[in-house]
C-alpha cells in the first residue's frame, strides 16, 4: 500500500516539474507592465464571459438562450487548457518553417516566470501566454455567432478544439510567433486584426454555409429574445477590448496609452456612423445598431490600434460602422447565408477592413515599431497587409470547411429538426433559461 | 350568470377597472394576451432588416357576473375602454352554468 | 484617377499630422502610475455603459428600458468624438479669462504622449485627457435620469452635444483646468463633486421641470420593470467609482489609497442609512433603497474622496443617506416634478452636500496639497465650496433651461402622448425589449 | 448657539485624528504593486456584489430574487463599516495569545498609508486593509447560499455582524495575522481556503441544518428562476478571481503571475470535469454545471495559488470537479440537508480539498515563500493542512450552530411558512422583482 | 361536456394537480392570470414611496371534462384548492358544445 | 356565434394563423399557456439532479365566429396545427351569446 502511494507520488513528482517556473536571471520584471497586463489579461477574459457570450445570447430566441452562453464558457474552458498544454506552444514556441511552433513548450515546459525578450521584456514569460490565452479563447467563441440555434453541442467541442488547433495556432504563429512568416514579411496586426477576426469571422462564414440555414430563416419572425442581455454584453466587450488592445503594447506606457485612446474612439465613431446609416436607411435609429456598431469599430481598430492617430480612428471607425451595416443588412440577404449573429459580417468584414486600413492609416509618428501608410506614402505596407489577409482568409475558410465535413460525416454537425424546434437549451441540456 | 370577456388595449386597464369598480363590480381576472385583429401590427428593426409583428399586446377582462348586472357591465366596459382608434377590442360574452367560491363553497349569484 | 488617389492621400496625411502623438523629452513616465489611470478610465467607462444605463433601465417601464440603455450608450459614444474633436481643448486648453480652455487643442492637436505636468507629471497626456473623457461621457448620462420615459431621442442628442459643450466643459475648466478661476480660488472637489454631480444633478431638475411629468405620474401605477437590472447596475457603479475617485490621483500610492478606501466607506455607510431610514419610515428596508443609498454615498464621497479620513467618511456617506432618501421621498413630492428616476434628487443634493461635506471634513493631514475644513479648523474653505456650488448650479440650471426651451421651439422635445402610451423603445427606436 | 457649533466642531476635530494616515519615513511605495493591489481589491469587490449576488439570485425563485442580492448588497456594505471600526483590528491587530488580533487599530487607528512590512513592504498600509476587507465582505457573503429562501432579514444582519466578529475574524488571525498560530505552525493559505472558503461553506452547512429545508423542498419543483443570471455571475467570478488570487501576492510581479495563471487553468479543468461527469451520469452536460465546476475549480485552487504549478492546477481543477459534483448531486440528497445553492457543497467541500491538495503538490520551485507538499517529497505540510482545516472547520461548525441557536431563542430566525411561500421580496422587502 | 375554470391560489396548483390525476383526469390548461377581488392587494415601495398593487398573481386552471364527472372535478378542486383565507378563488363552470382531438380527430367525449 | 379555443403547439401558430388569414377570419386572440395532458413532460438537470416537468408550453388561441363559419375554422385549425404526434392539443368550441365591438359598440356578427 505505502509502495503503491509512494508510486503515485513519484509519478506526481515527475509530472510537476513539467512547467514549474524558473525564478531565472533574466530580464527584470517591471511592476506597472505587469499590473497592466494582468489587468488586461482580465479584462479580456471578461471580454468572453460574460461579455460576448451576453452579447449573443440576447440575440438568440429564449430556448436557446443557455446553450449560447454555454459556447462562449465552455471555450473558455477548453481552449484554457488547450494552450497550456500545447496551443501556446503551437502558436509562440520554437519556430518551424515560419508555418507552425514545435512542441517544445508543451504542458508550458520551459515557459517560466523570467520575462521572455522576444516577446516581452518586462513581463513574466507567463503573463504573457496567459494574455495570449485568452485571445485563443475569443477566438472560436466569436465564431458561435454565426452557427447559434442549430449546432450539436458534441460537435461543437470536437470542431472547436480541431480548429484552435489547425487553425487559430497557425495563424497566431505566422503573425505573432518569433519565425513566423507574416511577421517576417512585416505584416501590422497590433491586436489580432487577421489572427482574431479575419480567421474567426471567415471562419464563421464558412461554419454558415456548411451547417446550413436555421429552420424558418428568412420566413419565420426570428427575433431576438432579451436585447437588455445583448447591450449588457457590448458594454462589457467595449471595457474588456481595452486589455485587448492595449493590454497588447504589453506594458504600461505611451504606446498602451494610444492605442486604448484610439480603441475608444474608434468605437464611439463607428456606433455613431451605424445608428446614422440605419436611420436614414430604415427611419430609426436602434440601440442594437449602437450596440453592433461599436463592436465593429471594436474590431476594425483592432489591428491598428497601435499605429494610427485619434483622428484616423475616427475615420476607420465611421468607415467600418457602414460598412458592416451593408454587410449585414444589404449583402447577407443578398447571398442567403444564415450568419446568425453576424459573426462573418461584423468580424470577418470589420476585420478585414481593419486591416487594410493599418495598411492605409498606420505612422511611424505614432510608433516607431510599426511602419507608414499610404496616407503617410508608403504603399509596400498595405501590399503586405493584403497577403496577411488573403493568407489567413483563405486558410481558415478551407480548414473550416473540411473540419466540417468531416465532423458531419463522422457525427453529424446538426441537431435535428425537432430538438431545433425544442431548442437547444432543452435538447442538448436539459435546462430552460427562465422560470418567470 | 354571464361571463363577459373583454380584450382591451392595456393602457386602458386601469380606468375600466375603476369603471367597474363604481359598479360595485367586487371581482375580475386578467390575462395578458396577443392580440391580431384589423389593427395592423407594427414595425420593427433587427439589423437593418424590417420584420412585421403582427400580434399586439392586449390584456383579457373576466368579469362573471349576474344575468342582471350583465349589460350594464357590458356598457361600463365599452364607456371605459373606447378611445375610437381601430384595435379598440371586443366584448364576449357566455352563459355560465355555476359558480363555486372555493373557500366557502357558495354556489350561483352568492360566489360572486 | 492616380492623381485624385493622389489629392485624397496628400488630403488624408495633412488630417493625420492634427493629433499626433509626439514621443517628446518631457517628463518619465510612470508604468505603475500609467497601468492605474487606464485601469480607472475604462473602469469609469464601465460605470456608463453598462453600468449607468442599467441601473436606469431597470426602473423604467418594460416598453422603454431600449431606449434608457440607448441614451447612456449614445453619449459614451458622443461625448468620446466631441472631448477629442474640441471638449477636452474647452475644458482644459490653455485658459481665457478664467472661464473657459481655447480651441489650441482642437482634435487633440499638441496632446501627446509625454506627460503633461500641468495635470500629471508621470502619466502620458493622452492617458490625461482619456481619463477626463469618462468624465464628460458620465456627466450628461446622470441627466438621462431626469427626462426618462419622454424625451425625444433626436433632441436628446441635439441637447446632450450643446449641453456638454457650453456646460461641461466650462464648469469642467473653472475648476480643473489651468487657470480656471474656481480652482484658482481654491475650491476643492477631488473627483467631481461639482464638475460631474451639481452639473448633471442640477441641470436634471431644470430638465424635470422644463419637460413636465410623465403621463400618468401620481396617478398610475409606474413600477420599475427589473430591479435586478438596477441592482446589477449598482454593483457597477460601485466598482467603477474606484476608478473614478482613486484614478483621479492619477497615479498609484498613497492619494490613490486614501481615496479608494474613503469612497468604499462613503458608499457602505450611506446604503446603511438609507436602509435603516427607510426601514424606520416605512417599516421595510428595500432593495432599491440600498442601491440607492450606496450610489449617494459615492456621489458625497466625490469630491471629498483625497481629502477625508475613513471615519470621516462614515460621518459623510451616512448624512448623505439620510438626506438624499429625504429629497427623494419627501421634498420631490412635495413640490411635485417628475425627476423620474432621481437624478437630481440623488447626485444634485448628493453632490451638493458632498461638495459642503468637502469644506468641512477636509485635512491637510490626509492630503498636503488639499486644505483644512471646518472641523479642521478653518472656515475659509467652506466659503469657496459654496461659491463653487452656487456658481455651478445657477450656471447649469439656467443653461439648461435656455437650450431645452430652445430647442422646444425649434424641434419639440417630447413625444406625442401617444408614442408615450406606446414606449419609447417601439416609437423612437423600433424596437422591443424582450421576447420572452 | 456659535458656542454650541464650536464644540461639535471639537468632537468631531477629535474624531478625525483617528485614522489620519501619516505619510511616514516608511518604505517606499512601488506603484505597479499598488496599481495591482487596487485593481485586485475593486476586482474582489465585483465578485460579491454583483457577481455572487447574481450567481446565487438566478438560482431562486422568482419570489425571492431581491432578497437573495441583497443578502450579498447588505454584505458588502456592513462588513466594510464593521472592517474600518474593529474587524481589520481583531483580524490583523497586534496578537494576543495567536488567537485574536487587539482593538488597538480600531477605525483604523495607526493603520496609514505607509506600507507595513509585516504585511506587504510596497503597498500603503490602507491598500492592504482594504483588500482585506473584501476577503471579510465575500466570506458572510457565500454562506448565503445555504440559507436562501427562507432566513428572516433582520436575524440575517445580527447574525452576520456577529460571525464576522467571532468566527471570520479570528480565523483571519490565525492564518494570516503576525503571530497567528496556524501561520506560526506553517500552514500554507494562499489566498483563502481555509479563511473563506472551509469558514464560509462549514458554516453554511451549520446554517442549513439549523435553519431546516424549505417549505417543499425535494417534494417540489424549485427551480431557478433564470439561469442567465447565474451565469453572468458565474463569469463575474471568474473575472474577479484573478483579484482573489493573484492579488493575493500583494504586488505585481512573478508570484502574481504564477497565482493567475494556476487560477485559471484550475476553474477551466473544473469545468469541464464536473462537465464530462454531470454528461456521464445523466447524459447531458449543462450549463450550470460548468457554471458550478468552474467556481469549485477557483475555491480549490483559493489556497494553493501561489504555490503549485499550472500542470497540478490541471489536477487539482479536475479533481474538485468530480468531487463537488459528487458531493451536490449525491452526498447531499443522502443526507436530506436543504443547503440551497450548495455553499456547503461547493465552497466547503472545494475549500476543504483545496487545502488538502496544497499540501500534497506545493512545491518550493514555485515559491521559495512556501513549503514542498508530498508530490515534493515532505508529508509535514499535508498535516499541518489537516489541522487548519480541522481547527477552522470544527470552530466554524460550532460557533455557527451557538449564535442561529440563540437568535432563533432571542428574535427568530425563520419567516413564516405563510411569508416563505409568499416570497421574501414581497414580505421582507416590500418589493418585487420583476414587472415584465 | 362541461369546461371547468377554476381560478386558484399559484401555490395550490401542485396539490389540485394531483386532486385531479386521482380522478383519472388526464388533460388541463393553466394560465398565468392577476386577479382583483375581496382579498387586498400588498403594498410595495419605491424609494420610501408607498404604492399598492391590486392584482395579486393567480393561477387559471381550465379542465373539460364529461357531463358525468364534472361535479367530482368541481369537488376535487374545491377541496384540494382551499385554503380557507380570502382569496382561495372561483370556479366557473360553462357548456362546451364540442371538442376534437387535433391529432386524432376524434370528437366529442373521446377527444377528451 | 361560437367561439372556437383551440390549445396548440407553440410552433405551429405561425400556419394556423395563416390557414385562418385563408378563411378571411379577421381576429383572433392568444395566450401563452401551460398544458397538461398525454404527452409527457420532460426531464431536466439541476446540478446532477433530475427533475420532471410536467407542464409544457402551448398556445390558446381563441377565436369567435358566426355559426355558419365555425365548422370551417375547426377544419382549419385540424389540419393546420397537426403534426401526428402526441401532445398536438385541443378545440373546444363554446356558444358565444353576444359580441361587442367597443370602437363601435356594432353586436353580433357585425362585430366580429
Ligand atoms: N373574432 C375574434 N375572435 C377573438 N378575438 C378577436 C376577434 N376579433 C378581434 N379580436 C381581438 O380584439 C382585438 C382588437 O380587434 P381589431 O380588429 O384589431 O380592432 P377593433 O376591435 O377596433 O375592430 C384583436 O387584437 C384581438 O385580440
Ligand atoms: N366575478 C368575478 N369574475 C371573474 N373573476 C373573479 C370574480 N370574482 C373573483 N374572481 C377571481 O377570483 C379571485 C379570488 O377572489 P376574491 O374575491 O379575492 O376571494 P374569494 O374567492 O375568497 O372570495 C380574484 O383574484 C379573481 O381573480
Ligand atoms: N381535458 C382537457 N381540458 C383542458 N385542456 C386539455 C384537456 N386535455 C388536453 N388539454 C390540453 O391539450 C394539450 C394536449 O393534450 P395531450 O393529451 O398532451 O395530447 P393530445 O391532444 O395529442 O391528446 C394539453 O397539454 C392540454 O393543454
Amino acid at each position: 500500500m505505502s509502495r503503491y502511494i509512494g508510486r503515485i507520488i513519484t509519478v506526481f513528482a515527475v509530472y510537476m516539474l513539467l512547467g514549474v517556473p524558473a525564478y531565472g536571471a533574466g530580464g527584470a520584471i517591471d511592476t506597472g507592465d505587469t499590473a497592466w497586463v494582468l489587468t488586461s489579461t482580465a479584462l479580456v477574459l471578461f471580454m468572453t464571459a460574460p461579455g460576448l457570450a451576453l452579447f449573443y445570447s440576447g440575440m438568440v430566441r429564449k430556448k436557446n438562450v443557455l446553450a449560447t452562453l454555454m459556447q462562449s464558457f465552455v471555450l473558455l474552458c477548453i481552449m484554457s487548457i488547450q494552450w497550456v498544454l500545447w496551443g501556446y506552444s503551437l502558436a509562440f514556441g520554437p519556430d518551424h518553417w515560419g508555418f507552425i511552433g514545435g512542441l517544445e513548450w508543451f504542458g508550458l515546459n520551459g515557459v517560466g516566470l523570467e520575462p521572455n525578450p522576444d516577446y516581452a521584456a518586462t513581463i513574466p514569460h507567463q503573463a504573457f501566454m496567459i494574455f495570449q490565452m485568452m485571445f485563443a479563447v475569443i477566438t472560436p467563441a466569436l465564431i458561435t455567432g454565426a452557427i447559434a440555434e442549430r449546432m450539436k453541442f458534441s460537435a461543437f467541442i470536437v470542431f472547436s478544439i480541431i480548429w484552435a488547433t489547425v487553425v487559430y495556432d497557425p495563424i497566431a504563429h505566422w503573425v505573432w510567433g518569433m519565425g513566423g512568416w507574416l511577421r517576417n514579411l512585416g505584416a501590422l496586426d497590433f491586436a489580432g486584426g487577421t489572427v482574431v477576426h479575419i480567421s474567426s469571422g471567415i471562419s464563421a462564414l464558412a461554419a454558415a454555409i456548411v451547417l446550413g440555414k436555421r429552420k424558418g430563416y428568412a420566413t419565420e419572425l426570428i427575433a431576438p429574445h432579451s436585447l437588455p442581455l445583448t447591450v449588457i454584453g457590448a458594454g462589457m466587450l467595449w471595457f474588456g477590448w481595452f486589455g485587448f488592445n492595449a493590454g497588447s503594447a504589453l506594458g504600461a506606457g505611451a504606446l498602451a496609452t494610444t492605442a486604448f485612446v484610439v480603441t475608444n474612439t474608434a468605437a464611439a465613431a463607428a456606433a455613431i456612423a451605424w445608428m446614422i446609416v440605419e436611420w436614414a436607411h430604415r427611419g430609426k435609429p436602434t440601440m442594437l445598431g449602437v450596440a453592433s456598431g461599436l463592436v465593429a469599430g471594436l474590431v476594425a481598430i483592432t489591428p491598428a490600434s497601435g499605429y494610427v492617430t485619434p483622428l484616423s480612428a475616427i475615420i476607420i471607425g465611421a468607415s467600418v460602422g457602414i460598412i458592416c451595416y451593408i454587410s449585414v443588412s444589404l449583402i447577407k440577404p443578398l447571398f442567403g447565408y444564415d450568419d446568425s449573429l453576424d459573426a462573418f459580417g461584423v468580424h470577418g468584414v470589420g476585420g478585414t477592413f481593419g486591416a487594410i486600413a493599418t495598411g492605409l492609416f498606420a505612422s511611424v509618428a505614432v510608433n516607431a515599431a510599426g511602419a507608414d501608410g499610404v496616407f503617410s506614402g508608403s504603399y509596400a505596407l498595405l501590399g503586405k497587409q493584403i497577403i496577411a489577409i488573403l493568407a489567413s482568409g483563405i486558410y481558415s475558410f478551407v480548414l473550416t470547411i473540411i473540419i466540417l465535413k468531416v465532423l458531419d460525416a463522422v457525427m453529424g454537425i446538426r441537431v435535428s429538426p425537432d430538438e431545433e424546434v425544442q431548442g437547444l437549451d432543452l435538447t442538448q441540456h436539459s435546462e430552460s433559461g427562465y422560470n418567470l | 350568470m354571464k361571463k363577459i370577456e373583454a380584450i382591451i388595449k392595456p393602457f386602458r386597464l386601469d380606468d375600466v377597472k375603476k369603471a367597474l369598480n363604481d359598479l360595485n363590480i367586487e371581482g375580475m381576472t386578467v390575462t395578458e394576451v396577443k392580440g391580431f385583429g384589423r389593427q395592423k401590427g407594427h414595425t420593427e428593426l433587427y439589423r437593418g432588416a424590417e420584420y412585421t409583428v403582427d400580434f399586439l399586446p392586449k390584456i383579457k377582462m373576466e368579469v362573471v357576473t349576474t344575468d342582471a348586472m350583465a349589460t350594464k357591465v357590458v356598457d361600463a366596459i365599452v364607456a371605459s375602454a373606447r378611445t375610437g382608434k381601430i384595435g379598440d377590442g371586443k366584448i364576449f360574452v357566455t352563459a355560465v352554468e355555476e359558480t363555486i367560491r372555493i373557500r366557502t363553497g357558495e354556489k350561483g349569484d352568492e360566489a360572486l
